[in-house]
């Protein structure tokens, strides 16, 4: 099945495993980078000696067991191999965003007590001296790339302290593997800050067993395999690419390719063409909207070919994956659409040879989703955080549903609590905030369960289905859960539905304001020959809320497949006749919706919702583009909505 | 020496003839930056036309009235043009937006009546040799509509093999429709032999009238030219195009009918040439290969020299005919044997090879100082 | 936050003395002189038909002065071919850009490279061997060209599809490749904005800085020409009518006069 | 639409510079190759193997032999025919008069001595440009036209002016059907386009080019005119001659002068511009068109002709089939002047970015 290392055991450290690596598969691709044109291949072998010179170079500069590196840069092979580099002589790598500014820099170097810092360039270095100033404990900076820094004074070239290394390394064959075999499982391998929604970000503290364990444990679930290709284009400080690319790199042998720079990713994942491969849903998001555009440039018969396939794949593309039945004649044409469409769009994607693609982070929408499933992406969700190792659930094989996150990976337990927070307990728990019992306390109770924030539940086929932040999640009247973020989420999935507003919180039953979408209700209103003249007009018509209710029904159907949320259902509705805008502090500046600003600002609408009228009058103050304001004023129509007796499906 | 000066003025006058070819790829190369290689295909087609209308005896009646039709339907849109003043442009729905075709049909059936009505007699050469120019013309609004236009801004290479593509096809055309044969000319040139020098030399230097006759009608067509070019509107434009398209283009001369226009004139000088070397030989498929004479002559003249296309051909018509002559004769005196003969099948060309070693820019050429 | 540029700049590298050149009677230069020392940033300033370029083709070996001379790292020369001079290590770009237009980025700066390339016709038609090895090692130079000019992406595409910004770039780059002791830059900002004026002169400046390389330009924008250059030389009607460093000739009254009088 | 290129990434540059850098491509050479040398000599008859197969074949050799000079170095040649007649002749006479030598070796020779006349020829390219230079080229071709028809030493004194190639012996192997002969000409072809190929794309290509481009600007950078251009009429030349005495020793058995004149050099002239200047593979494209569709022509004009009721005799289908060849080639440079390997290349940028249109 897999083939991990057998002897995991006595490789507890990543330093043991990465000369461990370098015994049994020297000559094995460990990292590449698209450097001057192609891609510069760095075996096992060599990258341990290059982390071994590193370290002993490091050393000689007077870094000890305990001190912490900061790693600043790109992804490159040589900043991957300074972490390996600290971590051998007992050290903490602390990779940090490479576009932090120096304020930002300036508090973790503080914090964490970093006298090293490695850089990946001029551009870094100076964030850096800059930082010196205000933060003398950061002695020492080495830099990767000499370019513009020849008349630098005070920092070292990445390359001279390599060659320091050499030396000490002559004097001393045996001061590297010394202090590595010290080092044991349980000592700090890394130390990742988590932005945080609120304060000061804070030094996620996680160890070598914990990663490892995380690395094994998600790499047995997908079957990973030595050899396996992967991009490593998201940031060395973000634990996501800590644990594919450094600790399933180690544990497992994957090859981590680094792209040539941030403006080359796309083409470079075509070269590649990874076989692992990690996407957030804004990325995916961005690969979808590129095909949409360059398809409708594309002749007449192609984009009809490619409408047509498409149309198939979505119908049997995803069960094709999960080895559900699918006729003959499905499969035939299927792989027609291989031949024509599927294969050349995948390859144009850099997915040809994806086996394992996850994406995470956000709630990711079924149009995205499936996209890349009906391609023949096995695309996966996983839930995971810093404080877990990454891995709390994941998708298995064969039971891939968009509106999960999976299931538990193996070793992870997990529990609701009675809020609704998830809460869980893995070998890849962390220990500690680092100088922060106090947050520390707060999430990880004494028995190791460590609160995750987020409410959700484990619906029938035992997959855990994250609704919102626990602190948004309420009840009704009745104690039923009311997660109104989970409600508009859904809601906005439909291309209709550009806003929506979820009210109920210690009321009889769920109401919801919509907005519509001008472009996309405006195009479905001309092909049925509706005419509206303004967005006023447009949001009152009937046939709009004929086409807003099916939509709330839909989701009412869905929500009525959860026990926990059936309660929750949406009874009653309008649709607003102004667009919520930031500028009437309706939505933050990040289009987020202000939920207590709305319900305060319409109070008479959410009254009436709440009460049985069929219209409701309204007036309300609007800031035009221009800043002028004016008032909008009518009367707004109020919808009911059909629900569904829960527990249709019997469990 | 006489002997010398009798092959020397045999040479002058096969020169007038490359002469004239050359003559009419400078006009093209000057105004449009092609390199004609389709001359020598557009004196055979004037040759060819011309016999049509004025013997055409020899090919067929049919063969005479559509070619006589041809060129009144060309000769037809001219005169519509000069009336019309410029452009045949008119608004959608008038009637008058086919005059043109209305016209080009008409004096078509005009020309065709007309040459059936000659019967096998043909047309008398007043009227046979504006005809065959308005055939030309017809061959130039051919090639710039179909060939240049498309090709507008393609390097020279490309240029210089569509006339090329041009060259199989006027001969291939030609040859479909009249075969392979010699078509004598006869407009009632004198071909006797008359006797020059009497004085000077014993016997006298013994020339052919047709050459001087020849040469005669060269130096009309050139000094015909010479007016063209100095005294009429078209005429100079032609000259502003030849030194500055850009310029040319800014006082409002459309380059499509400069092209045509010039083209319409590289096909007079081709009917010339086609008269001369037709009345000496006979119209043949060979003149195609008249192409391939001017191209050293060209060479020695420069390819925008008007005079240098004419002294160029005179030097190498004399130059081979001497060297044919006394190239046997030198070598043997030099060698000891004689080199074989058929020298005149080179003698051009390494001529022209020579020269460009030691004079690149050609006789009248200007030195380019180069700039980066 | 940068260090300040600390480099050397040494002894004389090229010596121009009293030249003139002229085109049958028309006076491009007259008896001009002036020096480029190692290491520096010379610029050659001038109103439009100054003799600036001329001035380039003489050092160059496009032209050949009527009298006067050049001595190049201490060697006097007359007569001397374009190729000839760049095998002694002089190399340039041009005022209107001057690339091989069917030939790819990398391509045009390999052609920089061909002086440095030795292997015979026929093991290039075997590609074998030492002729394979000596691509290799020579594209390995051209790629370190490419990343210091940040042209990565555009290494493969045919120079006449790029931008003007880029190809002007791209011929930086082709002349860095033949590794040049004196590189003459001939108006290397022409026609370029602000944005593109900037990034040019940080390679110019990282070139001086990075691999000691003297550089001679021509430019007309002031403010770059005061900021970059050590030393500046102004030629106005081919004659030579300042010479010294920028602050001396902001000052020198002639100069105003004659240029910055007239564009300011 | 067949192109999988994602994984198909490069570690060395050895692989990033090779010839085909795409798997795919790699795949469909191998396969046309293995065709042409396994499958066609079983498959095809004789006429098709010595009537098309063999001259197209060779014509190509002769075509990238020009096309190095027109296409890659931008010199344009009119005399390539003559260079044809020097290699065949310069065979022959080492044939008569070296006999021990082996085929292979006398066939390289006339190449060689092709080359030197080439460089001599090339002389005033150093001076002269465009259509000049043409004109300069012809001089080769008229001249050695006369040389070989009217020198009777070249022809080993042959009363007729006709002479005949030796028994084609490559190293004990007589070649003498037309299966063997195509397999010969097929051998050499394929290596001498490989060492072309090379070539360009060498550093000698890339000077070829530059001064195509631009030679003053190759000039500054420190590139010599006389070298490139000399290297370039060399091998050219090399490459015209061996064909040429292919074209003698194999494709025709006993030949004339007039095999070699100024048609033959056109006729190369359209194939490298139809195939494409600065392609290799176009000229075997260029070739077979220029080869085959006069070929068709012939075959396909006289039932076509009958359908309308026109009865074409031998000569009228030639004069037909001129005409109509001319029209298509300026048809041809009209659709596309770069040629048929632009074509083909922009047909394969299509294929790659399928399903995308860029």
């Amino acid at each position: 099945m897999t083939s991990v290392p057998a002897n995991a055991g006595s490789n507890d450290t990543f330093p043991k495993m990465l000369v461990e690596m370098a015994r049994s598969r020297g000559a094995a691709p460990a990292y590449r980078e698209k450097e001057h044109g192609i891609w510069q291949t760095y075996d096992w072998t060599r990258s341990a000696a290059e982390t071994r010179r590193l370290a002993a170079g490091l050393h000689t500069l007077g870094f000890r067991r305990g001190d912490k590196l900061v790693i600043v840069g790109d992804n490159r092979p040589r900043l991957y191999w300074a972490m390996g580099a600290a971590q051998a002589i007992g050290g903490v790598p602390v990779p940090v965003y490479q576009d932090s500014v120096a304020a930002e820099l300036a508090y973790v170097i503080e914090n964490a007590e970093a006298r090293f810092a490695v850089a990946e360039n001029q551009e870094q270095v100076d964030k850096l001296l800059e930082i010196q100033r205000s933060v003398p404990s950061l002695k020492t900076i080495v830099y990767d790339d000499p370019r513009g820094l020849r008349h630098y004074e005070g920092v070292h070239a990445y390359a001279d302290v390599q060659t320091r290394g050499d030396e000490a390394l002559a004097r001393d064959a045996e001061l590297v593997s010394r202090e590595t075999a010290v080092g044991k499982g349980a000592d700090a391998a890394i130390m990742l800050y988590t932005s945080g929604t609120t304060g000061r970000p804070k030094g996620v503290v996680l160890s070598h067993d914990n990663l490892a364990w995380a690395a094994r444990a998600g790499g047995r679930v997908d079957g990973l395999r030595a050899g396996d290709e992967l991009l490593s284009y998201l940031p060395m400080a973000w634990v996501g690419d800590h644990i594919f690319s450094y600790a399933q790199g180690h544990t497992i042998g994957l090859v981590v390719n680094c792209p040539e720079s941030a403006a080359t990713v796309m083409t470079d994942l075509r070269e590649i063409g990874p076989t692992y491969y990690f996407a957030p849903p804004r990325v995916l998001e961005n690969l979808i909207t590129q095909v949409t555009i360059r398809m409708e440039d594309a002749g007449a018969l192609q984009r009809r070919m490619f409408r047509y396939f498409m149309a198939h794949a979505r119908r049997v593309g995803s069960a094709l994956l999960d080895g559900a039945p699918v006729s003959a004649a499905d499969r035939l044409l299927y792989r027609l659409g291989e031949w024509f469409v599927y294969g050349p769009l995948k390859n144009q994607l850099g997915m040809s040879r994806v086996r394992v693609a996850y994406t995470a982070g956000e709630a990711v929408g079924p149009e995205i989703f499936n996209f890349f499933r009906a391609l023949g992406v096995n695309m996966k969700q996983l839930y995971g955080q810093t404080e877990a190792s990454v891995f709390v659930t994941i998708h298995p094989d064969g039971e891939v549903f968009q509106d999960t996150v999976g299931k538990p990976v193996p070793d992870v337990e997990l529990k609701i609590a009675d809020n609704g927070e998830v809460l869980y307990r893995s070998p890849g728990v962390f220990r500690e905030y680092f100088k922060n019992p106090t947050a520390t306390a707060d999430t990880k109770t004494a028995d190791g369960w460590v609160h995750t924030g987020d409410a959700g539940y484990l619906d029938q086929r035992g997959h855990l289905r994250i609704i919102d932040r626990a602190k948004d999640v309420g009840k009704l009247k009745d104690g039923t859960l009311f997660a109104p973020k989970y409600i508009e989420n859904k809601l906005k999935f439909f291309p209709h539905i550009n806003e929506a507003v979820a009210f109920g919180q210690d009321g009889d039953f769920v109401s919801a304001f919509v907005n519509i979408d001008m472009t996309a209700v405006g195009d479905w209103a001309e092909r049925r020959n509706i005419s509206y003249a303004s967005y006023q007009e447009l949001a009152a018509r009937p046939e709009v809320y004929d086409l807003i209710q099916s939509e709330i029904e839909e989701v009412n159907r869905d929500l009525a497949d959860d026990p926990r949320m059936a309660g929750a259902q949406i009874r009653r509705f309008l649709v607003l006749p102004k667009a919520l805008d930031a500028d009437d502090g309706e939505l933050t500046r990040t289009n987020k919706v202000r939920r207590g600003f709305i319900g305060d600002r319409y109070k008479s609408l959410v009254d009436a919702l709440n009460g049985s009228a069929t219209s409701v009058r309204m007036s309300a103050e609007v800031t035009f583009e221009d800043g002028r304001k004016g008032l909008i004023e009518g009367t707004v129509a109020i919808r009911d909505a059909a629900t569904v007796q829960p527990a249709r499906r019997a469990a | 020496m006489a002997f010398f000066l009798e092959v020397l003025i045999g040479g002058l006058l096969t020169g007038v003839l490359y002469s004239l070819v050359a003559l009419g790829f400078v006009l093209i190369f000057k105004a449009s930056g092609v390199f004609n290689f389709a001359q020598g295909a557009m004196v055979l087609m004037a040759g060819l036309a011309l016999v049509q209308l004025f013997e055409p005896t020899y090919i067929g009646l049919w063969h005479f009235v559509g070619v006589g039709a041809l060129s009144a339907a060309v000769v037809g849109l001219l005169v519509l043009r000069t009336v019309r003043g410029g452009t045949f442009a008119a608004a959608k729905g008038d009637w008058r937006i086919h005059l043109p075709k209305i016209v080009a049909v008409g004096a078509g059936l005009l020309g065709g009546v007309l040459a059936l009505a000659g019967g096998a007699k043909g047309w008398p050469l007043w009227l046979a040799i504006p005809a065959a120019i308005a055939v030309m013309v017809a061959v130039a609004w051919v090639v710039e509509r179909w060939v240049l236009r498309p090709l507008v801004n393609q390097e020279g290479i490309i240029l210089f093999m569509a006339t090329l593509g041009v060259t199989f096809f006027i001969d291939g055309f030609s040859q479909t429709l009249f075969g392979s044969n010699v078509y004598p000319l006869n407009i009632g040139l004198s071909k006797d032999p008359m006797f020059l020098l009497e004085g000077v030399f014993e016997g006298g230097i013994l020339v052919n009238k047709l050459d001087i006759s020849g040469g005669v009608i060269a130096g009309v067509l050139v000094a015909g030219l010479a007016v063209f070019f100095q005294k009429t509107r078209i005429g100079r434009a032609l000259r502003a195009v030849a030194d500055d398209h850009a310029a040319a283009q800014s006082v409002g001369i459309p380059l499509n009918w400069i092209w045509f226009i010039v083209w319409s004139v590289a096909g007079v000088v081709a009917l010339v040439a086609a008269i001369v070397w037709g009345s000496k030989l006979g119209i043949q498929f060979s003149l195609t290969f008249l192409a391939l004479k001017a191209l050293p002559v060209l060479i020695l003249g420069g390819f925008t020299s008007v005079p240098g296309a004419i002294v160029g051909g005179l030097l190498i018509g004399a130059g081979e005919k001497v060297a044919e002559v006394y190239f046997p004769v030198v070598t043997k005196f030099l060698t000891g044997t004689a080199m074989p003969g058929g020298v005149e099948y080179w003698f051009a060309y390494v001529l022209a090879l020579l020269f460009l070693l030691f004079r690149p820019q050609g006789l009248f050429g200007e030195r380019i100082i180069e700039r980066v | 936050m940068s260090a300040p540029r600390t480099r050397t700049i040494g002894d004389t590298l090229l010596t121009v003395d009293r030249i003139s050149l002229s085109f049958g009677g028309v006076k491009a230069l007259t008896d001009v002189s002036f020096d480029i020392a190692k290491g520096e940033v010379r610029a050659i300033i001038g109103p439009n038909g100054a003799g600036k370029s001329s001035m380039l083709n003489c050092i160059n070996g496009f032209y050949h002065p009527q009298q006067g001379s050049i001595t190049y790292k201490s060697v006097k020369r007359s007569q001397m071919r374009p190729h000839e001079a760049a095998a002694q290590g002089i190399a340039r770009t041009f005022q209107n850009i001057a690339l091989f237009k069917g030939m790819s980025t990398l391509d045009n700066i390999m052609t920089g490279r061909n002086l440095r390339m030795k292997t015979g016709i026929l093991a290039q038609a075997l590609h074998f061997g030492p002729a394979r090895a000596e691509e290799i090692e020579h594209r390995l130079a051209v790629e370190r060209i490419i990343e210091f000019l940040e042209i990565e992406h555009i290494r493969k595409t045919p120079v006449g599809r790029l931008p003007y910004g880029l190809q002007k770039r791209v011929e930086l780059g082709r002349a860095l490749a033949a590794e040049p002791e004196l590189l003459l830059l001939d108006e290397p900002m022409a026609g370029m904005n602000i944005e593109e004026k900037q990034d040019m002169c940080r390679f110019i400046l990282d070139v001086n800085d990075e691999f000691g390389t003297t550089i001679c330009l021509i430019e007309h924008d002031m403010g770059v020409v005061m900021d970059i250059s050590d030393r500046v030389v102004v030629l106005d009607y081919g004659k030579k009518i300042g010479d010294g460093v920028p602050d001396e000739i902001k000052r020198n009254q002639t100069v105003i006069d004659a240029y910055l009088g007239v564009s300011h | 639409m067949f192109y999988r290129e994602a994984g198909q990434f490069k570690t060395s540059y050895g692989r990033d510079m090779a010839v085909f850098p795409i798997a795919q491509d790699r795949i469909a050479i191998g396969l046309i190759v293995a065709i042409a040398f396994l499958a066609v000599p079983f498959m095809a008859t004789e006429y098709f193997l010595s009537s098309i197969m063999v001259p197209t074949l060779i014509l190509a050799l002769a075509a990238i032999g020009l096309n190095i000079l027109v296409g890659y170095c931008g010199q344009v040649s009119l005399g390539s025919g003559a260079f044809m007649a020097i290699g065949a002749y310069a065979a022959y006479n080492f044939a008569i008069r070296v006999p021990e030598l082996p085929l292979l070796v006398t066939i390289l020779l006339g190449g060689v001595v092709s080359a030197m006349v080439g460089i001599a020829f090339g002389i005033p390219s150093l001076r002269i440009k465009g259509f000049y230079l043409a004109v300069a080229t012809l001089a080769a071709q008229f001249f050695f036209d006369w040389l070989f028809l009217r020198v009777g030493w070249f022809t080993n004194y042959t009363p007729s002016g006709s002479v005949n190639a030796p028994q084609l012996n490559v190293f004990g192997w007589i070649v003498n059907t037309p299966t063997e002969k195509y397999l010969f000409v097929l051998g050499v072809v394929c290596v001498l386009a490989v060492l072309a190929k090379n070539l360009v794309r060498g550093h000698v290509g890339r000077q070829w080019m530059a001064i195509r481009d631009m030679d003053i600007a190759a000039e500054i950078i420190g590139i010599r005119p006389m070298y490139a251009k000399l290297t370039a009429f060399a091998v050219s030349s090399f490459f015209v001659g061996v064909a040429g005495s292919l074209w003698a020793f194999v494709h025709l058995g006993s030949w004339e002068p007039l095999a070699f004149n100024i048609d033959r050099s056109f006729q190369l002239l359209f194939a490298v511009i139809i195939g494409g200047l600065g392609s290799i593979a176009g000229c075997f494209m260029g070739a077979a068109f220029m080869w085959i569709l006069p070929i068709f022509l012939d075959i396909a004009l006289p039932p076509l002709g009958e359908l309308v009721g026109w009865k074409m005799d031998k000569a009228t289908v030639s004069h037909f089939g001129f005409m109509i060849f001319g029209a298509l080639i300026v048809f041809f440079l009209i659709v596309e002047p770069h040629g048929l390997a632009r074509l083909w290349s922009i047909m394969k940028e299509k294929l790659r970015l399928w399903p995308f249109p860029y």
